[in-house]
Parts: structure tokens; C-alpha cells; sequence
């Protein structure tokens, strides 16, 4: 039974690693502010999510997996929260996604 | 295995400082200063030292960057290019350091036992704790107990910071007292915060009481885990902080109005002070707590608890008032 | 009482330290002056208590918190740290007397309290490192002082005093930082960081080289915060453009603390152990002290501004009290030990008179103050008897630290000539700038625009004088201060084989 | 065990601090501090259990805190700076 | 012996306090305070035999320094000498005052009376420490005094005048005094001296150098340029100063440390200070020749001081007895001498505002009396035998002979003839020299008309003339002197 | 003589230097600040260095805990004190700096002693 679980929780924890990764990457290499935004994020909470679940196959039921929930709820929370605030921040001072300009369409309609 | 990732962190830390110092815009390096500070925690926790490394994070990252920033609101936002006497600060700079690594060249081993620093006083800490305590947390013990009377010096030296920043901001500036008039009356945009912003908000009423909550854990569970006055101080202040950015700075001072910061600020070390003057009038020296309860070991976990209590107190109110005074200056 | 005896170094720096949270709330215009004044002054008559015990020769220790000495903090006070106590505490107390009716002028009624309890810190911060026998813990009291010592500079009303303090919290927080990394690399090697038992450890230290170098970096670090020479730029305009009762309680003692400290760690810690102590002392500090005494007195002589003149000549004197220090031997230290108390007490009394002229005349530069002996009699006579004690006349208290000054400087032979002629050099040249501004005010012409200026208030003017008094009382029978600075000397020395 | 995920996390870290460095506008190093400050949380929770000590997960639940409150002000006083003066050039640098 | 100090102090508070209320009032309380310290010094000297020995302690300082004072012979030559002159003094300054009608007259006598009891302390001092308290106590209250007037020149001498002899004082005297305590451990006058075999070499010429640069008082030639500058004060003053106070002061201090730190006979065998009568004399020489070509009259009785008081320092620097008895009796003549030329100076200035030498032409007529006593002062300077000045030359001279210093022998001589160049033809002009009326008199341009005047004021009168018979009397009485002197020399 | 040991302590003296490098060279009084805590957090770094042993864990017992091994609590509480004495210098620097910047208009050093000039 132990084994299943180690086999599991390493496999959620592999597959953290390499999303996080992917997000990593993705903020280098993205062109413009609001695609990496884009990148960084969504890995960011699937990564996150992973990792923790992966971790608290490992911890078994204890005080630390009640304090790893609760890790979660709080990353959940804060990090979307956080990166809806800077995209819409960088939105309103005329920070403008460099695609919408490339066609020639005026965003503000 | 710890000294890799020490090294790779070092690494980054160096980095990060070099770019610190060359960044022009000044927000730019004040955020840098946040990662400088988380990079520092995590360092602090890979070389077992917790409690300091939850100081660093609350601290460093959250307290700090927001002091600066809002410093930076008032002052100037980019930096004129204009270094100094350059070959004269590299000539010292690099004796200094030259200086520091002539003497920890060949002699000391990283982290090996037999270091005179391991010794001589430190394992004495470690076997008394359990007599004389019997808490966990070693750290706390020395911090509340053994060296109790650094913490009170400590305490005060926030306590200075506190009143310095008041007595110097207390001044209403001169030249903008008649701007002052015309402002009140028609609320300005910038007290409120993210007020049009509803996602942000929204979540943060749901996140104060929780970071609250946390603070009031952290303050109480010192002695188990780490945690202690400082670090609960800073995450609770950093609680009110994130409320008042959201809600504006006026509905923040509504919530926890100047005089309780007073109170708060001069109760925690009024507080402390007394525990100790309490020990010396029962018979004890000056912070001996084992008087305090007959039995001398509940009297020693008793004291460290309300010293941690006072510190936390003033901490708080200290980082508190220190921040209205910034944001409120935006007002005059 | 004698119940109370035993915990004298505790109430110390507790009394100060305790009361600043009380007098942070005192809303009443006034009361927070008063409030104050009482616990300086209760500060003071416990530093006398302590220098009564420490004279009988009771070997003052204290454990904080009851933890025996290395685990725990101690605190010890000894006959150099008696005089240094008496010193400080002393000097607010005056200060404070004095401070009244100029800080009702210059700071308004709500931040007072404020005020008076940032002066009630730096007190407790300064009486907290004399009292202390823990490097770690007077780290802590440093920053207690300086960061209450920033604030105080920085309440003038005159705008140019920011600055000036800014660069004095740079200067004086990377000093303090020197200061950490020295005992960090001492309890590198020795694992301690009570005094007395690192100066024990330090000797089975193997290799010496961490030391060296610790013993060089809190030499600079503490060398920056007494402003000895080359570090000394934070000084002049620190003193210059504070509020000037702070300037009275600054220029008194807190060069002096980083002073003691200074002594106390090369003599104490260092000393015995590094290779030749006289060569690394006398070839390091002795230059700098002759530069100090030679430029900052010339300095002075050339100074427009009457305060930023006296700051100069406090540089010039610390040079001195380093001089008699670096000549190693029992009356040199001797000297250096009663000259930081002599020129307390001078220099407490000169800034006490520039108090009484700044309530009556707007700025403070010499040629303002024309002619002003004829409107001010009384506190211009303070002012040529404090000078006085300054340049050292016979009488006076300056004499006798002049005096101890050249007698060790005899023993040195040739090279003791050359100090005699320096140490000559330098009253000569304090002769010149104070005669300059005393001639100014005596025989000068009052300027035409100057309007009738009134003599000082009654406070001020009694509480300079009594300082002026305190000056001849122990220019004539300076015992207490002799005992207690021999006492100190040997104390230091006792060290050396 | 968990040396796949340290090893990811830290290059992670890197790529952010590379982010951070390079970004062009105020915003782009926002969004490397944020990612920065979470990609730590994980790194603290990984490196606690890979120590055995479970009970130092407090340290990580304040980071995540802490960073929020930090992303937040920077938006809240970079606000406020542009208001105070709507004349200075957009900081395009 | 602690009344002599306390009497004038007391006198100044007194002044300060009464000065306000009217000038009477303070011209008596200073009479009768200079006559209560005649009286007291008198009592002094009479019995002592018993006074002598007591040592009076005051204070304790540091262990082995003390403030000590003792009545020995020399002081209370000098201490007397002071009381006298300064009652006289007193006198004539009142009458120079009232006439001149000087501004803040209190704060002259209360400075006044603070010299003289400075001036009592150095006398009486019974160690090198207390000698130095009161010398700059001296110092620092005749400042004031020099610099009365407070215009521009007056300042600018006082200025000079502080910092010549506080420069020389610090810098100088007060590196001997310790350098002394550092080799005796004691600074207590001892008769015979206490540097008996502590010290030899060249190094005593060396300390004797510092001593006697170090006094700056004594005005030996490099530093003497004090004296000429401190002319720009009221003539009492310079009177006070010239005569009385700190000039004797100064070569007293000398003599006091040659004598009881140095010791007669140590000096003797000494192969190292031998330089002391050849610096003596050459400032003798030096002065004279500057003195005679000068044309303000108050600025050559200055040079001529300075020379007069280079023949106490020769004197003592020969080490014979006869020249030390030649030595203390100059004191004394000599103060008696220039305090008369003073005087008349001062009445010359107060009656007809002359300063300069041409000037003096035929004022003999006009005020006979005045230039009596001017005359038996020059012939006094000069040492023509009626008046005391031979006296103590001879003395002086019978030293050199018998030790054959054929260095000092011929400077008494040439300068025995440079004073009397420079004294009588300013006596011949005054008696015999026609009145030029009209301009011609005053062709350099000084703008001083002769306005009718008649003789100097009673007050003035009876103080020149009480000194010029003083002079006349010391020739013929000079015997009670030189016994006390000779008492000192036998070291009783 | 293991290099990557030796490592902590040259970054010690590396942060420590341009820590130094900022206060003293650049002229913005804010950089000066920042570069002081930097300065000040180099120090913390020695002494959380030299506490670390080898193969030791956080001085805080716990029951899970096996190996004994603890690491020196001492410096810890040092620098717990030291980086709260760090943040309230900074607290206080940045007040006088607000208020230098409404006296003088400017945070340069250089342009402050240009206004003191005139």
C-alpha cells in the first residue's frame, strides 16, 4: 500500500516540477506582458496544487496536512487574485497588449 | 547536500544585490529588495535557523518593501545617475572585504562540531532548556529567557524607531498646510485604495482575519514552533497593512484608531518592563522569571509568554503607526 | 534600602528606560518636561549611589534574569564606568534643567512628549552600554542611543539639521555594524561573548589572525562614532544644527561612551593578547590623535559659526583623551580617563552659555554677536570663565587633565617633548578661538541693526552657572574624579603584564 | 525523492529572477516577484519534508501571505505615485 | 599671610559694590583697603622670627600639589614693596581718574585690587604650583586693565600683550614646572634649592632656559615685546604694571626659582648656565639703544624696564652673594624709581595731553614740582649717588668685581652711560629749554596747541612726591633693607 | 579545506562589499539605504553561518525527531535582534528622508548641498 502511495505522490511531484518549469520558461520566452502573465500564473496554481497534493501523500494524515490545506486555500486565493490585480493595473496605465495594436484594431471600442 | 542549494541560492543573492544596486528606478529596486529578502529566508531556513528566517520573511519582504514604497510615494520615483568619488568607495569597499576574508580564510570549517563556537556556550543552551524551560523551541527560551534582557533592549530599540518616525512626521509640512485645506474636504482618490478594484478586495476581507488569525498563532505557539513577538508583530501589522491598501487608509485608522496604536505601542513595553520589575520585587534578580509561579519551571514558560505577548504588542503598534505616518502624509 | 543595593545596576538603566512609555502618553503640556527632569535626575542620584559603592570597593556584579555569567547577560560597573556614568547622567540632568523655555520655542506642544521621551532613550541607551559586561547586549544600547540621539538632532526647527542627520545615522549605523562583525569574529574563535570571559578564552585562541582583524574592525567601527579625527565629519553640523540642549547633552557624553568602549575593549580584550600592544596602540591611534588636536583646532580658529566652532574643538579634544590613552602607561590612561570628565564639564558649561545667547540673539555666528557682553554681562562671564577652563588655566578643571597630560607625556623622553609641544600647541590654539569670540563680545561695536537684547532667562542663566561653579569646584579638589580615573586606569592596565 | 522538484523549482526561480532582471516595464517585475514568492512557498513545503521536519510548514504559510501583501502595495503605491503626478511620462523604461 | 590675599579680594567686592553709589565712597573703601594691607604686611614683617616657618595650606589639588603659601624673607620684601606702593598708587590713580573723568571707573579698581592680590599670592607662594596659579591669575586680571579704554589700538595691545605672555606661559613655564615635579616630585621652595642631584648636565641649562623664557613677566629680550605694547593703557596702569605688579612679579618668580629650586651654590658649580648674565646683558644693551631713539615718553620708560629689569635676571645669574643682595635691592629702587617717572608722565598727560618727547620743551616752568620728581626719578634709572638707583648698582657692580665678570662690569658701565643719554637731555629740555609758542613747536603735525596749565592736581602731587622722597630716603636708609636681604642670603 | 564551505563566507564579504559600495557611492539617499540594510544583512549571513553544523537540525525538539544533532541556537537569537535593529534604522531613515524631501524638494545628496550652498 505504502509503495502505491510513494509511486503516486512521486508521480504528482515529477509532474509539478516539470509544469512549473514549463511556467518558468514560459515567462522568458513569451513576447509580450500580458501572455506571460498568462504563462506564469496557470502553472503556477496547477504546479502548486501538484506539488502539495503530492507532498501531503507523503505526510499521511497529520498536523501537517491540515497546515498543507491550508497552504493551498491561501495560494489559491492570493496568487490569481494577485495577477488579476497587475493585469488589471497594467490594463488602466495604457499598458496595451502589444497583439491588439498589431491589427490595427483600437482596443477601446 | 545543503551546501548546493546553498550555493546556487548565494549565487542568486548575489546577483539580485548586484542588480539592486544598478537598478535606476527606484520601485524597481525596491522590489528587487523583496526577492533580495525572500532569497535570504530561504537561505536562513536551509542553514536550521527557522525562527530567523520567518523574522526575514515577515520583515524583510512584507514590512519593508512596503515602508519603502510608501516612502517612494512621497519622494522621487528615479534615481539621478550620479555616483560619486567611484574609485575612492572601491579602494575601501574591497579592503573592508579583503579585510574579512583574511580572516576567515583557512581557519574555520564550515559547519564542522568542533568549531570553538559550538563549544563553549551554545550546548550549555541546549541541555538547560529542558531543565530549566521544558519548552521546544531553544531559540525562544534564550531569546525570552536566557537572554532576556537583550530582547527588552531590543524592544526599546523598536520602540525609538516608533517614536522617531512620529516625532519627525508629526509636523504638518509647511509649505503644504494651505493645499491641506482645500484637500479635505472633497476625499481624495488616493486614500482609497484599490476601492474600484472588486476582485482584490473581495478576497482580501476574506484573507485579513485569516493572516490575523495566523499572527495570534504564531504570537501563542512560540514555544513550540517557530514563531515569537517579532515575527507575530510583523505578520499582524502586515494583516492591517493589506486592509488598509484595500480599503483606503482612513477605514484602516477607523478599525485601529491612532490612540489604541499609543496604547498598543507603550502597553507591550510597559508590559515587559513590568514582568521584570515583578521579578525583582518578589525576590528574584531583574527578568527572573522562575518567581513568578511557585513551581519555577511553569514560572519561566509563564514569563516567556507575556514578554512575547508585550513584544508583540509594541512591535505591531510600532510598524502601525510607522505606516500611517507615510501613507497619511499623502493627504497634507 | 539595602535590599534595593544589590539591584542598583538593574535600576539604572531600568528607571530611564521604564519611564520613556509612561511619559509617551502624558497628554498635559509640560508635564512630560517635568516628568523628564525627575527621572534624569533620579537616574543621577543612582550613578552616585553606584560610584559610593564602587569607592568602598565592592566588586558591583549583577546577573539578569539570575543566569549564571557567560549563559546569561551581566552587568558589572567599575570604577571607569562609575565616572563615565556620573558623566552622563550629569549631563542631562543639566541639560534638561535648561532645556525648558528654548523647547517650548522650537518644537510645538503635541510632539513634546515625544521629544522628552527619544531624550529619556538615548539616556537609558548610553547608561545601558556603561553598565553593560555583554558585547552583544551593548551592541543593542548603541542602537538604543544613536537611533534616540538621530531623533533628538533631527527636532530643530532649522531645516539644514536633516541632512546633517542623515549622514550621522549612515555614518554611525555602519560603525555599529563594524562593531558586529568585530564581535561576530571573536565569538567566532572564543564561542563567548561575556566580556570577561572572552578576554580569558581569547588567550588559548590558536590562530591570532581572526582577532587582528576583529580588534580592527571595532577599533573603526567605535573610532567612527567617537568621530576621532579622520571619521569625524558627521560631527560639525550634527552639533551645529541641533536643538541646542541636545547639543549640551550630545557634546558631554556620547563621544565619550564610544570612547570608554573603545578603551575598554583594547585594553581589556585586546591588549595582553595581540603581539605588541604599544607599537600596534601608539603607531595607529597616537598619529591620529596629534592630527586630530592640530586640525580640528585650526579648524576652529578659521569657524564663522560660534557652535560649529565649540564642535570642533570637542574633536580637538577627544584627540586629547586619545593621546593620554595611547601612551600606554598608568598616568597617561589616568589623564585621558579625567580629561573625558574635565571636558564634560567644560564643554557642558560653554554650550549652556551658547543656550543662554541663542534664547536672546537670532543666529550664532561671531560677528552677530558684537558687542553683546554689554547686554548679556552675566552669561558672557560664564562663557570667559568656561573658556577658560577649556584652554586649561591653573584652577581650573581642564588644568588638571593638562596637567596628568604632561606628566606622562614626560615619561616618553624625546618623543614626550613633541607631545608637550602639540598639547601646547593646542590650548594655544583654543586660547585664539575662544579670545576671538570673547574679544568680539567684550570690545566689538554693536551692529547698528542688532536690537536690545535682554539678559538670558533666570533657568538657563542659574543652571550655567552651576556648571561654571562644578568647573572651579573640581579645578580646585578634583579628588573624586582623580581617585576614580586612577582607579580606572588600573582596572585597565591591570591587564597588561 | 523530492531532489525532481527542488531542482525544477530552483531553475524556476531562476528563469523569474531573469524575469525580473530583463522586464522591461514595472509590471513585468511584478509579475517575477509574485511568481518568485510562490515558487518559494513550494520550495520551503518541498525542502521541510525532505529535512523531516514537518513542522516548520508555519514558515511557508507566512511567505505566501507576506507576498501577496507585497504584490499588493507595490500596485497600490505605483497607483498612487502615477495619480500624484498624471504629468510624469508613463514609465515606459 | 592668608588675610595679605584675602584683604584685596574682599577690598574688589567691596568696590563692585559701592562703586555704584559714589565715587567717594569708592575711593575711600580702596584707601582703606590698601592701608589694611599695609597694615597686615607690616605686622608681617615685623615679628618675622615667628611668622616664618608656618606653611598655610589651602587646598590639595592632586596628592603632592598643593596650594600652599609661606612668609619667608623674599616674598615679604616683595610683598611689602607691593602693599606701599600700591596705597600711593591708589592715591594717584584717584586724582588721575577724577581729572580724566575715565570711563566705568569700578571696573579699574576692582581689577585693580584682583592684581594686587594676585600679586601677594606670587609673593607668598610656598610652591611652584601656587607661584603659577597666581601668575596667571595676574595675568588675566590685568587684561582688563590694559585693554580700559576699549578703542581699537588699546584692544589690539592687550591682544598682544594675553598672548605673549600666555604663550610663554603654556608653552614654556608650565612644561618646567612639571618637568620639576616629574624629577623632585616635590615643587616646594626649600632654601638651597631641591634639584641638588637630580638633574646635571646641560640638561639645567635647558630647564633654567624654559624658566626663564617661560616667565614671560621678566621681559628678557625675545620676549619682551609685551611691555611697549601694553603702553596703550591708562598710566596708572602702566605704573601698576611697569613698576609695581607684574613686571616685579615676574623677575621675583626668577629670583624665587633660582634661588629655592635651583640653589645658590648648584647653579655656582653648573658649568651650563653661564649663558643667563650674557642674555641678561645683551637685552640691557639692546633696550637701551631702542629707548633712546624713541620719541613717545611712555614708550621709552617701557624700554628702559625692560633693560632696568635684565639687571636683576644678570645679578642673579652671576650666583654671588653680593650681587643677590644687588639683585632684591634693584627690586626695590627700581620700582620706587620708575613708579615716580610714571606718575610724572601721567601728570604731564592729565594737565597738558603731551605725550611726545619734542613736546616736553620748557615744561619744567610750568610745572616745577612734577619735573623735580621726574629728575630724582631719572637720576634714580641713571645710579647718581643721592638717589637709591646707585645703590643697588653698587651692590651689583661689588659682585661682579669680586667674582671679576668683566662681561657684567662693562654693561653696567655702557648702560650706566645709554640711561643717561637718553634720561638727561629730557631733563636739560625740560628745565632749560625755550617755550616755542606757535607751530613750529609741534612740526611733525601733532596737533597739540600749549594751552595755558598750570601744576598737576593736589592729589597727584602728593603721590609724585611721596615716591620721590622714597627714592631720596631709600640712599640714605638703605641698611634695615639690606639686613633683611642678608638674613635671606645666610638662608635662615 | 572543502572550497564550497568557504563559499558562504566569500559571499559574506561579497554582499558585504557592494553593500559598502552603495552607501558610500551612490548619491540618492534612498539607495544609500538600501545598500545599508544589504551591508547589514551580510553580517546576519556570517553569523547564521557559523552556527550551522554539519548534518544538524533546527534547535527546536520535536517528538518525530531522531538524530540529535542541533545546530547552535545562539546566533540565531543574535540576528533575530540585529535584523528588527536593521528594519527600525531603515524605519528611521526613511522618515528623515520624507522630510528632507519636503524641506529640499530632492533626495540627491548632491543637489541637498547645492540648495545648503546658496
Amino acid at each position: 500500500m505504502s509503495l502505491l502511495l510513494d509511486v503516486l505522490s512521486w508521480g504528482l511531484l515529477s509532474l509539478g516540477g516539470v509544469f512549473v518549469f514549463i511556467g518558468g520558461l514560459g515567462a522568458v520566452r513569451m513576447p509580450d506582458l500580458y501572455t506571460r502573465m498568462h504563462a506564469a500564473s496557470l502553472t503556477d496554481t496547477i504546479g502548486s496544487i501538484l506539488i502539495i497534493v503530492g507532498v501531503m501523500l507523503q505526510a499521511g494524515a497529520s498536523l501537517a496536512t491540515l497546515k498543507l490545506i491550508m497552504i493551498l486555500i491561501f495560494l489559491l486565493l492570493t496568487s490569481p487574485t494577485a495577477t488579476n490585480a497587475l493585469a488589471s493595473a497594467a490594463l488602466i496605465s495604457g499598458n496595451l497588449p502589444k497583439v491588439a495594436t498589431q491589427y490595427g484594431k483600437d482596443p477601446s471600442q | 547536500m545543503t551546501v548546493f542549494f546553498g550555493v546556487f541560492l548565494l549565487t542568486l543573492l548575489l546577483i539580485v544585490a548586484i542588480a539592486i544596486v544598478r537598478a535606476d528606478n527606484l520601485f524597481v529596486a525596491v522590489m528587487l529588495g523583496g526577492i533580495f529578502s525572500l532569497l535570504m529566508a530561504t537561505i536562513f531556513f536551509l542553514l536550521d535557523a527557522p525562527d530567523v528566517a520567518l523574522t526575514e520573511a515577515a520583515v524583510g519582504a512584507g514590512i519593508s518593501t512596503v515602508l519603502y514604497l510608501a516612502a517612494l510615494a512621497l519622494t522621487a520615483e528615479r534615481e539621478k545617475r550620479h555616483t560619486v568619488h567611484q574609485i575612492k568607495a572601491l579602494v575601501v569597499v574591497t579592503t573592508t572585504a579583503l579585510l574579512v576574508i583574511f580572516a576567515t580564510f583557512d581557519n574555520v570549517q564550515f559547519g564542522d562540531p568542533t568549531a570553538p563556537v559550538h563549544v563553549h556556550v551554545g550546548p550549555w543552551y541546549l541541555e538547560n532548556t529542558q531543565r530549566y524551560m521544558d519548552i521546544p523551541n531553544v531559540v525562544t527560551a534564550i531569546l525570552g529567557s536566557f537572554r532576556g534582557y537583550d530582547t527588552l533592549g531590543e524592544l526599546f530599540v523598536v520602540f525609538t524607531a516608533g517614536i522617531g518616525v512620529l516625532f519627525l512626521l508629526g509636523t504638518r509640512p509647511k509649505k503644504d498646510t494651505e493645499a491641506a485645506e482645500t484637500l479635505i474636504p472633497q476625499q481624495s482618490e488616493t486614500s482609497e485604495g484599490l476601492r474600484n478594484y472588486l476582485i482584490p478586495r473581495l478576497t482580501g476581507r476574506l484573507l485579513v482575519p485569516i493572516i490575523l488569525l495566523f499572527g495570534l498563532y504564531v504570537q501563542f505557539h512560540g514555544e513550540y514552533s517557530p514563531g515569537g513577538g517579532f515575527q507575530a508583530g510583523a505578520i499582524i501589522a502586515a494583516g492591517i497593512i493589506l486592509y488598509a491598501l484595500l480599503e483606503g487608509e482612513t477605514a484602516a485608522l477607523r478599525v485601529v484608531p491612532q490612540w489604541m496604536l499609543m496604547a498598543l505601542m507603550a502597553g507591550g513595553a510597559l508590559l515587559y518592563g513590568m514582568v521584570g520589575v515583578v521579578g525583582m520585587l518578589l525576590g528574584g534578580q531583574f527578568l527572573d522569571y522562575s518567581v513568578l509561579a511557585d513551581n519555577p519551571v511553569t514560572g519561566q514558560q509563564l514569563g516567556i509568554l507575556l514578554i512575547e505577548l508585550g513584544v508583540g504588542m509594541t512591535v505591531s503598534g510600532v510598524l502601525l503607526s510607522i505606516f500611517h505616518a507615510f501613507a497619511a502624509r499623502d493627504k497634507y | 534600602m539595602s535590599a534595593w543595593a544589590q539591584h542598583l545596576p538593574a535600576l539604572q538603566v531600568g528607571v530611564p528606560l521604564l519611564t520613556t512609555p509612561i511619559i509617551v502618553l502624558l497628554r498635559p503640556h509640560g508635564l512630560s518636561w517635568a516628568a523628564a527632569t525627575l527621572t534624569s535626575c533620579f537616574t543621577f542620584f543612582i550613578a552616585v549611589m553606584l560610584t559610593v559603592a564602587v569607592l568602598q570597593g565592592q566588586q558591583v556584579q549583577y546577573s539578569m534574569g539570575a543566569w549564571p555569567a557567560p549563559h546569561g547577560i551581566a552587568l558589572s560597573v567599575d570604577a571607569f564606568s562609575a565616572i563615565l556614568l556620573l558623566i552622563v547622567t550629569g549631563a542631562s540632568t543639566v541639560a534638561l534643567l535648561a532645556a525648558r523655555q528654548i523647547v517650548n520655542a522650537e518644537i510645538e506642544a503635541s510632539r513634546q512628549p515625544l521629544f522628552y521621551t527619544a531624550w529619556l532613550l538615548a539616556l537609558a541607551g548610553f547608561v545601558g552600554i556603561l553598565v553593560s559586561a555583554d558585547a552583544f547586549n551593548i551592541f543593542v544600547f548603541m542602537e538604543i542611543s544613536s537611533l534616540a540621539s538621530y531623533v533628538l538632532i533631527a527636532g530643530g526647527s532649522d531645516r539644514r539639521a536633516l541632512p546633517a542627520v542623515f549622514k550621522y545615522l549612515v555614518m554611525g549605523t555602519i560603525g555599529a555594524t563594524f562593531y558586529l562583525i568585530g564581535i561576530g569574529l571573536i565569538y567566532l574563535m572564543t564561542g563567548t561573548l561575556n566580556l570577561a570571559d572572552m578576554e580569558v578564552r581569547i588567550r588559548e585562541v590558536s590562530d591570532q589572525k581572526p582577532i587582528l582583524v576583529a580588534a580592527g574592525f571595532i577599533t573603526i567601527g567605535l573610532a567612527l562614532k567617537a568621530a576621532v579625527f579622520p571619521l569625524h565629519l558627521w560631527l560639525p553640523n550634527a552639533y551645529t544644527y541641533a536643538p541646542v540642549p541636545v547639543t549640551v547633552f550630545l557634546a558631554a557624553c556620547s563621544t565619550k561612551v564610544s570612547l570608554y568602549l573603545l578603551l575598554r575593549f583594547d585594553f581589556f580584550l585586546f591588549q595582553p593578547n595581540l603581539l605588541n600592544h604599544n607599537i600596534q596602540f601608539s603607531y595607529f591611534i597616537m598619529p591620529l590623535a596629534i592630527l586630530a588636536i592640530l586640525a580640528a583646532s585650526s579648524l576652529a580658529m578659521f569657524e564663522r559659526n560660534l557652535k560649529r566652532l565649540l564642535a570642533y574643538s570637542s574633536i580637538a579634544q577627544v584627540g586629547y583623551i586619545l593621546l593620554g590613552a595611547s601612551l600606554v602607561s598608568l598616568i597617561g590612561l589616568t589623564a585621558s580617563v579625567i580629561h573625558m570628565f574635565n571636558h564634560a564639564l567644560a564643554k557642558a558649561a560653554l554650550f549652556l552659555c551658547v543656550a543662554c545667547l541663542a534664547t536672546r540673539c537670532a543666529n550664532l555666528r561671531i560677528d552677530s554677536l558684537r558687542g553683546v557682553a554689554k547686554q548679556m554681562p552675566w552669561t558672557m562671564a560664564a562663557f570667559l570663565l568656561a573658556g577658560l577652563s577649556l584652554i586649561g588655566v591653573p584652577g581650573t578643571a581642564g588644568f588638571i587633565s593638562k596637567w596628568y597630560l604632561i606628566t606622562a607625556a614626560l615619561d616618553e623622553g624625546l618623543l614626550g617633548v613633541g607631545l608637550i609641544v602639540v598639547v601646547a600647541a593646542g590650548s594655544l590654539m583654543a586660547v585664539y578661538y575662544l579670545w576671538r569670540v570673547i574679544e568680539a563680545a567684550y570690545f566689538g561695536k554693536t551692529n547698528e541693526g542688532a536690537e536690545i537684547v535682554g539678559e538670558a532667562p533666570l533657568g538657563i542663566l542659574v543652571v550655567c552657572w552651576l556648571v561654571v561653579l562644578s568647573n572651579y569646584y573640581f579645578g580646585l579638589a578634583p579628588s573624586l574624579p582623580t581617585t576614580l580615573s586612577s582607579a580606572a586606569a588600573q582596572i585597565l592596565l591591570g591587564q597588561v603584564p | 525523492m523530492y531532489y525532481v522538484v527542488v531542482i525544477a523549482t530552483f531553475a524556476t526561480m531562476g528563469l523569474a529572477l531573469v524575469r525580473a532582471l530583463l522586464g522591461p516595464s514595472v509590471y513585468d517585475r511584478v509579475l517575477a516577484v509574485n511568481m518568485f514568492g510562490t515558487k518559494t512557498v513550494l520550495v520551503l513545503i518541498v525542502i521541510a519534508f525532505l529535512y523531516g521536519r514537518p513542522d516548520f510548514l508555519d514558515l511557508a504559510m507566512a511567505y505566501a501571505l507576506i507576498n501577496f501583501v507585497g504584490v499588493l502595495a507595490v500596485l497600490v503605491f505605483f497607483r498612487t505615485r502615477a495619480q500624484r503626478e498624471p504629468t510624469a511620462t508613463k514609465s515606459k523604461d | 599671610m592668608m588675610s595679605a590675599i584675602g584683604i584685596p579680594i574682599i577690598g574688589a567686592v567691596a568696590i563692585l559694590v559701592v562703586g555704584k553709589i559714589s565715587s567717594n565712597a569708592r575711593a575711600a573703601v580702596v584707601l582703606l583697603t590698601a592701608g589694611a594691607l599695609v597694615w597686615v604686611v607690616a605686622g608681617l614683617l615685623l615679628n618675622l622670627q615667628a611668622s616664618q616657618l608656618e606653611v598655610v595650606q589651602i587646598a590639595e589639588i592632586v596628592p603632592g600639589i598643593t596650594i600652599a603659601l609661606r612668609a619667608e624673607p623674599l616674598g615679604l620684601i616683595f610683598a611689602a614693596l607691593a602693599s606701599v606702593l600700591w596705597v600711593i598708587n591708589s592715591v594717584y590713580s584717584i586724582g588721575y581718574v577724577r581729572a580724566n573723568n575715565e570711563s566705568n571707573q569700578t571696573r579699574f579698581f576692582v581689577f585693580f585690587s584682583l592684581a594686587i592680590a594676585a600679586t601677594m599670592g606670587v609673593a607668598f607662594s610656598a610652591n611652584l604650583f601656587t607661584l603659577f596659579l597666581f601668575y596667571e591669575l595676574l595675568t588675566l586680571s590685568t587684561y582688563p586693565l590694559v585693554a580700559h579704554k576699549g578703542d581699537e589700538s588699546s584692544v589690539r595691545g592687550a591682544r598682544v600683550y594675553l598672548g605673549v605672555l600666555l604663550v610663554t606661559s603654556i608653552g614654556f613655564f608650565l612644561p618646567a614646572i612639571i618637568w620639576t615635579y616629574a624629577l623632585t616630585g616635590t615643587g616646594d621652595f626649600v632654601t638651597g634649592g631641591i634639584l641638588q642631584g637630580h638633574i646635571d648636565g646641560p640638561v639645567v641649562g635647558l630647564l633654567l632656559g624654559l624658566f626663564v623664557f617661560g616667565v614671560g613677566k621678566a621681559a628678557v629680550m625675545p620676549v619682551h615685546r609685551w611691555l611697549p605694547a601694553a603702553m596703550v593703557a591708562p598710566t596708572p596702569v602702566s605704573a601698576l604694571l611697569h613698576a609695581v605688579a607684574v613686571v616685579k612679579a615676574g623677575v621675583f618668580a626668577i629670583t624665587k626659582i633660582v634661588l629655592y629650586i635651583f640653589g645658590g651654590d648648584f647653579l655656582g658649580a653648573e658649568a651650563s648656565i653661564k649663558w643667563l648674565p650674557y642674555v641678561a646683558a645683551f637685552t640691557i644693551i639692546a633696550a637701551s639703544i631702542v629707548a633712546l631713539h624713541q620719541q613717545n615718553l611712555k614708550r621709552m620708560l617701557a624700554y628702559s624696564t625692560v633693560a632696568q629689569l635684565s639687571y636683576i635676571v644678570m645679578a642673579i645669574g652671576m650666583i654671588n652673594p653680593l650681587a643677590n643682595i644687588g639683585a632684591m635691592l634693584h627690586i626695590v629702587t627700581h620700582a620706587f624709581g620708575k613708579i615716580t617717572l610714571f606718575f610724572a608722565a601721567g601728570a604731564i598727560y592729565t594737565v597738558s595731553k603731551k605725550t611726545e618727547l619734542n613736546q616736553l620743551r620748557g615744561i619744567g616752568r610750568r610745572m616745577p614740582w612734577t619735573m623735580l620728581a621726574f629728575s630724582i626719578g631719572a637720576l634714580s634709572m641713571i645710579g647718581v649717588p643721592p638717589t637709591a638707583g646707585f645703590v643697588s648698582k653698587w651692590y651689583i657692580l661689588a659682585g661682579a668685581i669680586q667674582t671679576d665678570h668683566y662681561a657684567v662690569i662693562a654693561t653696567l658701565v655702557v648702560s650706566t652711560v645709554l640711561n643717561a643719554l637718553y634720561y638727561l637731555p629730557v631733563i636739560y629740555l625740560a628745565w632749560f629749554g625755550l617755550e616755542r609758542s606757535g607751530q613750529e613747536n609741534f612740526g611733525q603735525g601733532q596737533a597739540a596747541p600749549t594751552i595755558e596749565h598750570a601744576e598737576a592736581p593736589g592729589l597727584m602731587l602728593i603721590a609724585l612726591m611721596a615716591t620721590a622722597a622714597l627714592t631720596l630716603l631709600l640712599f640714605f636708609f638703605h641698611q634695615p633693607v639690606v639686613q633683611l636681604i642678608e638674613r635671606l642670603a645666610h638662608g635662615v | 579545506m572543502d572550497w564550497l564551505g568557504v563559499y558562504y563566507y566569500w559571499a559574506f564579504a561579497a554582499l558585504l562589499m557592494i553593500g559598502f559600495y552603495a552607501v558610500i557611492a551612490k548619491s540618492n539617499l534612498i539607495k544609500k539605504l538600501i545598500g545599508l540594510s544589504m551591508f547589514q544583512s551580510a553580517v546576519f549571513l556570517l553569523y547564521i553561518t557559523m552556527g550551522k553544523i554539519d548534518d544538524g537540525t533546527a534547535p527546536i525538539y520535536h517528538e518525530g525527531i531522531s538524530q540529535q544533532i542541533f545546530s547552535n541556537p545562539l546566533p540565531q537569537v543574535l540576528i533575530l535582534t540585529a535584523i528588527v535593529v536593521g528594519i527600525s534604522t531603515v524605519a528611521l531613515g526613511l522618515g528623515i528622508i520624507v522630510r528632507i524631501q519636503e524641506e529640499y524638494g530632492s533626495i540627491e545628496e548632491h543637489e541637498i548641498l547645492g540648495i545648503d550652498e546658496r
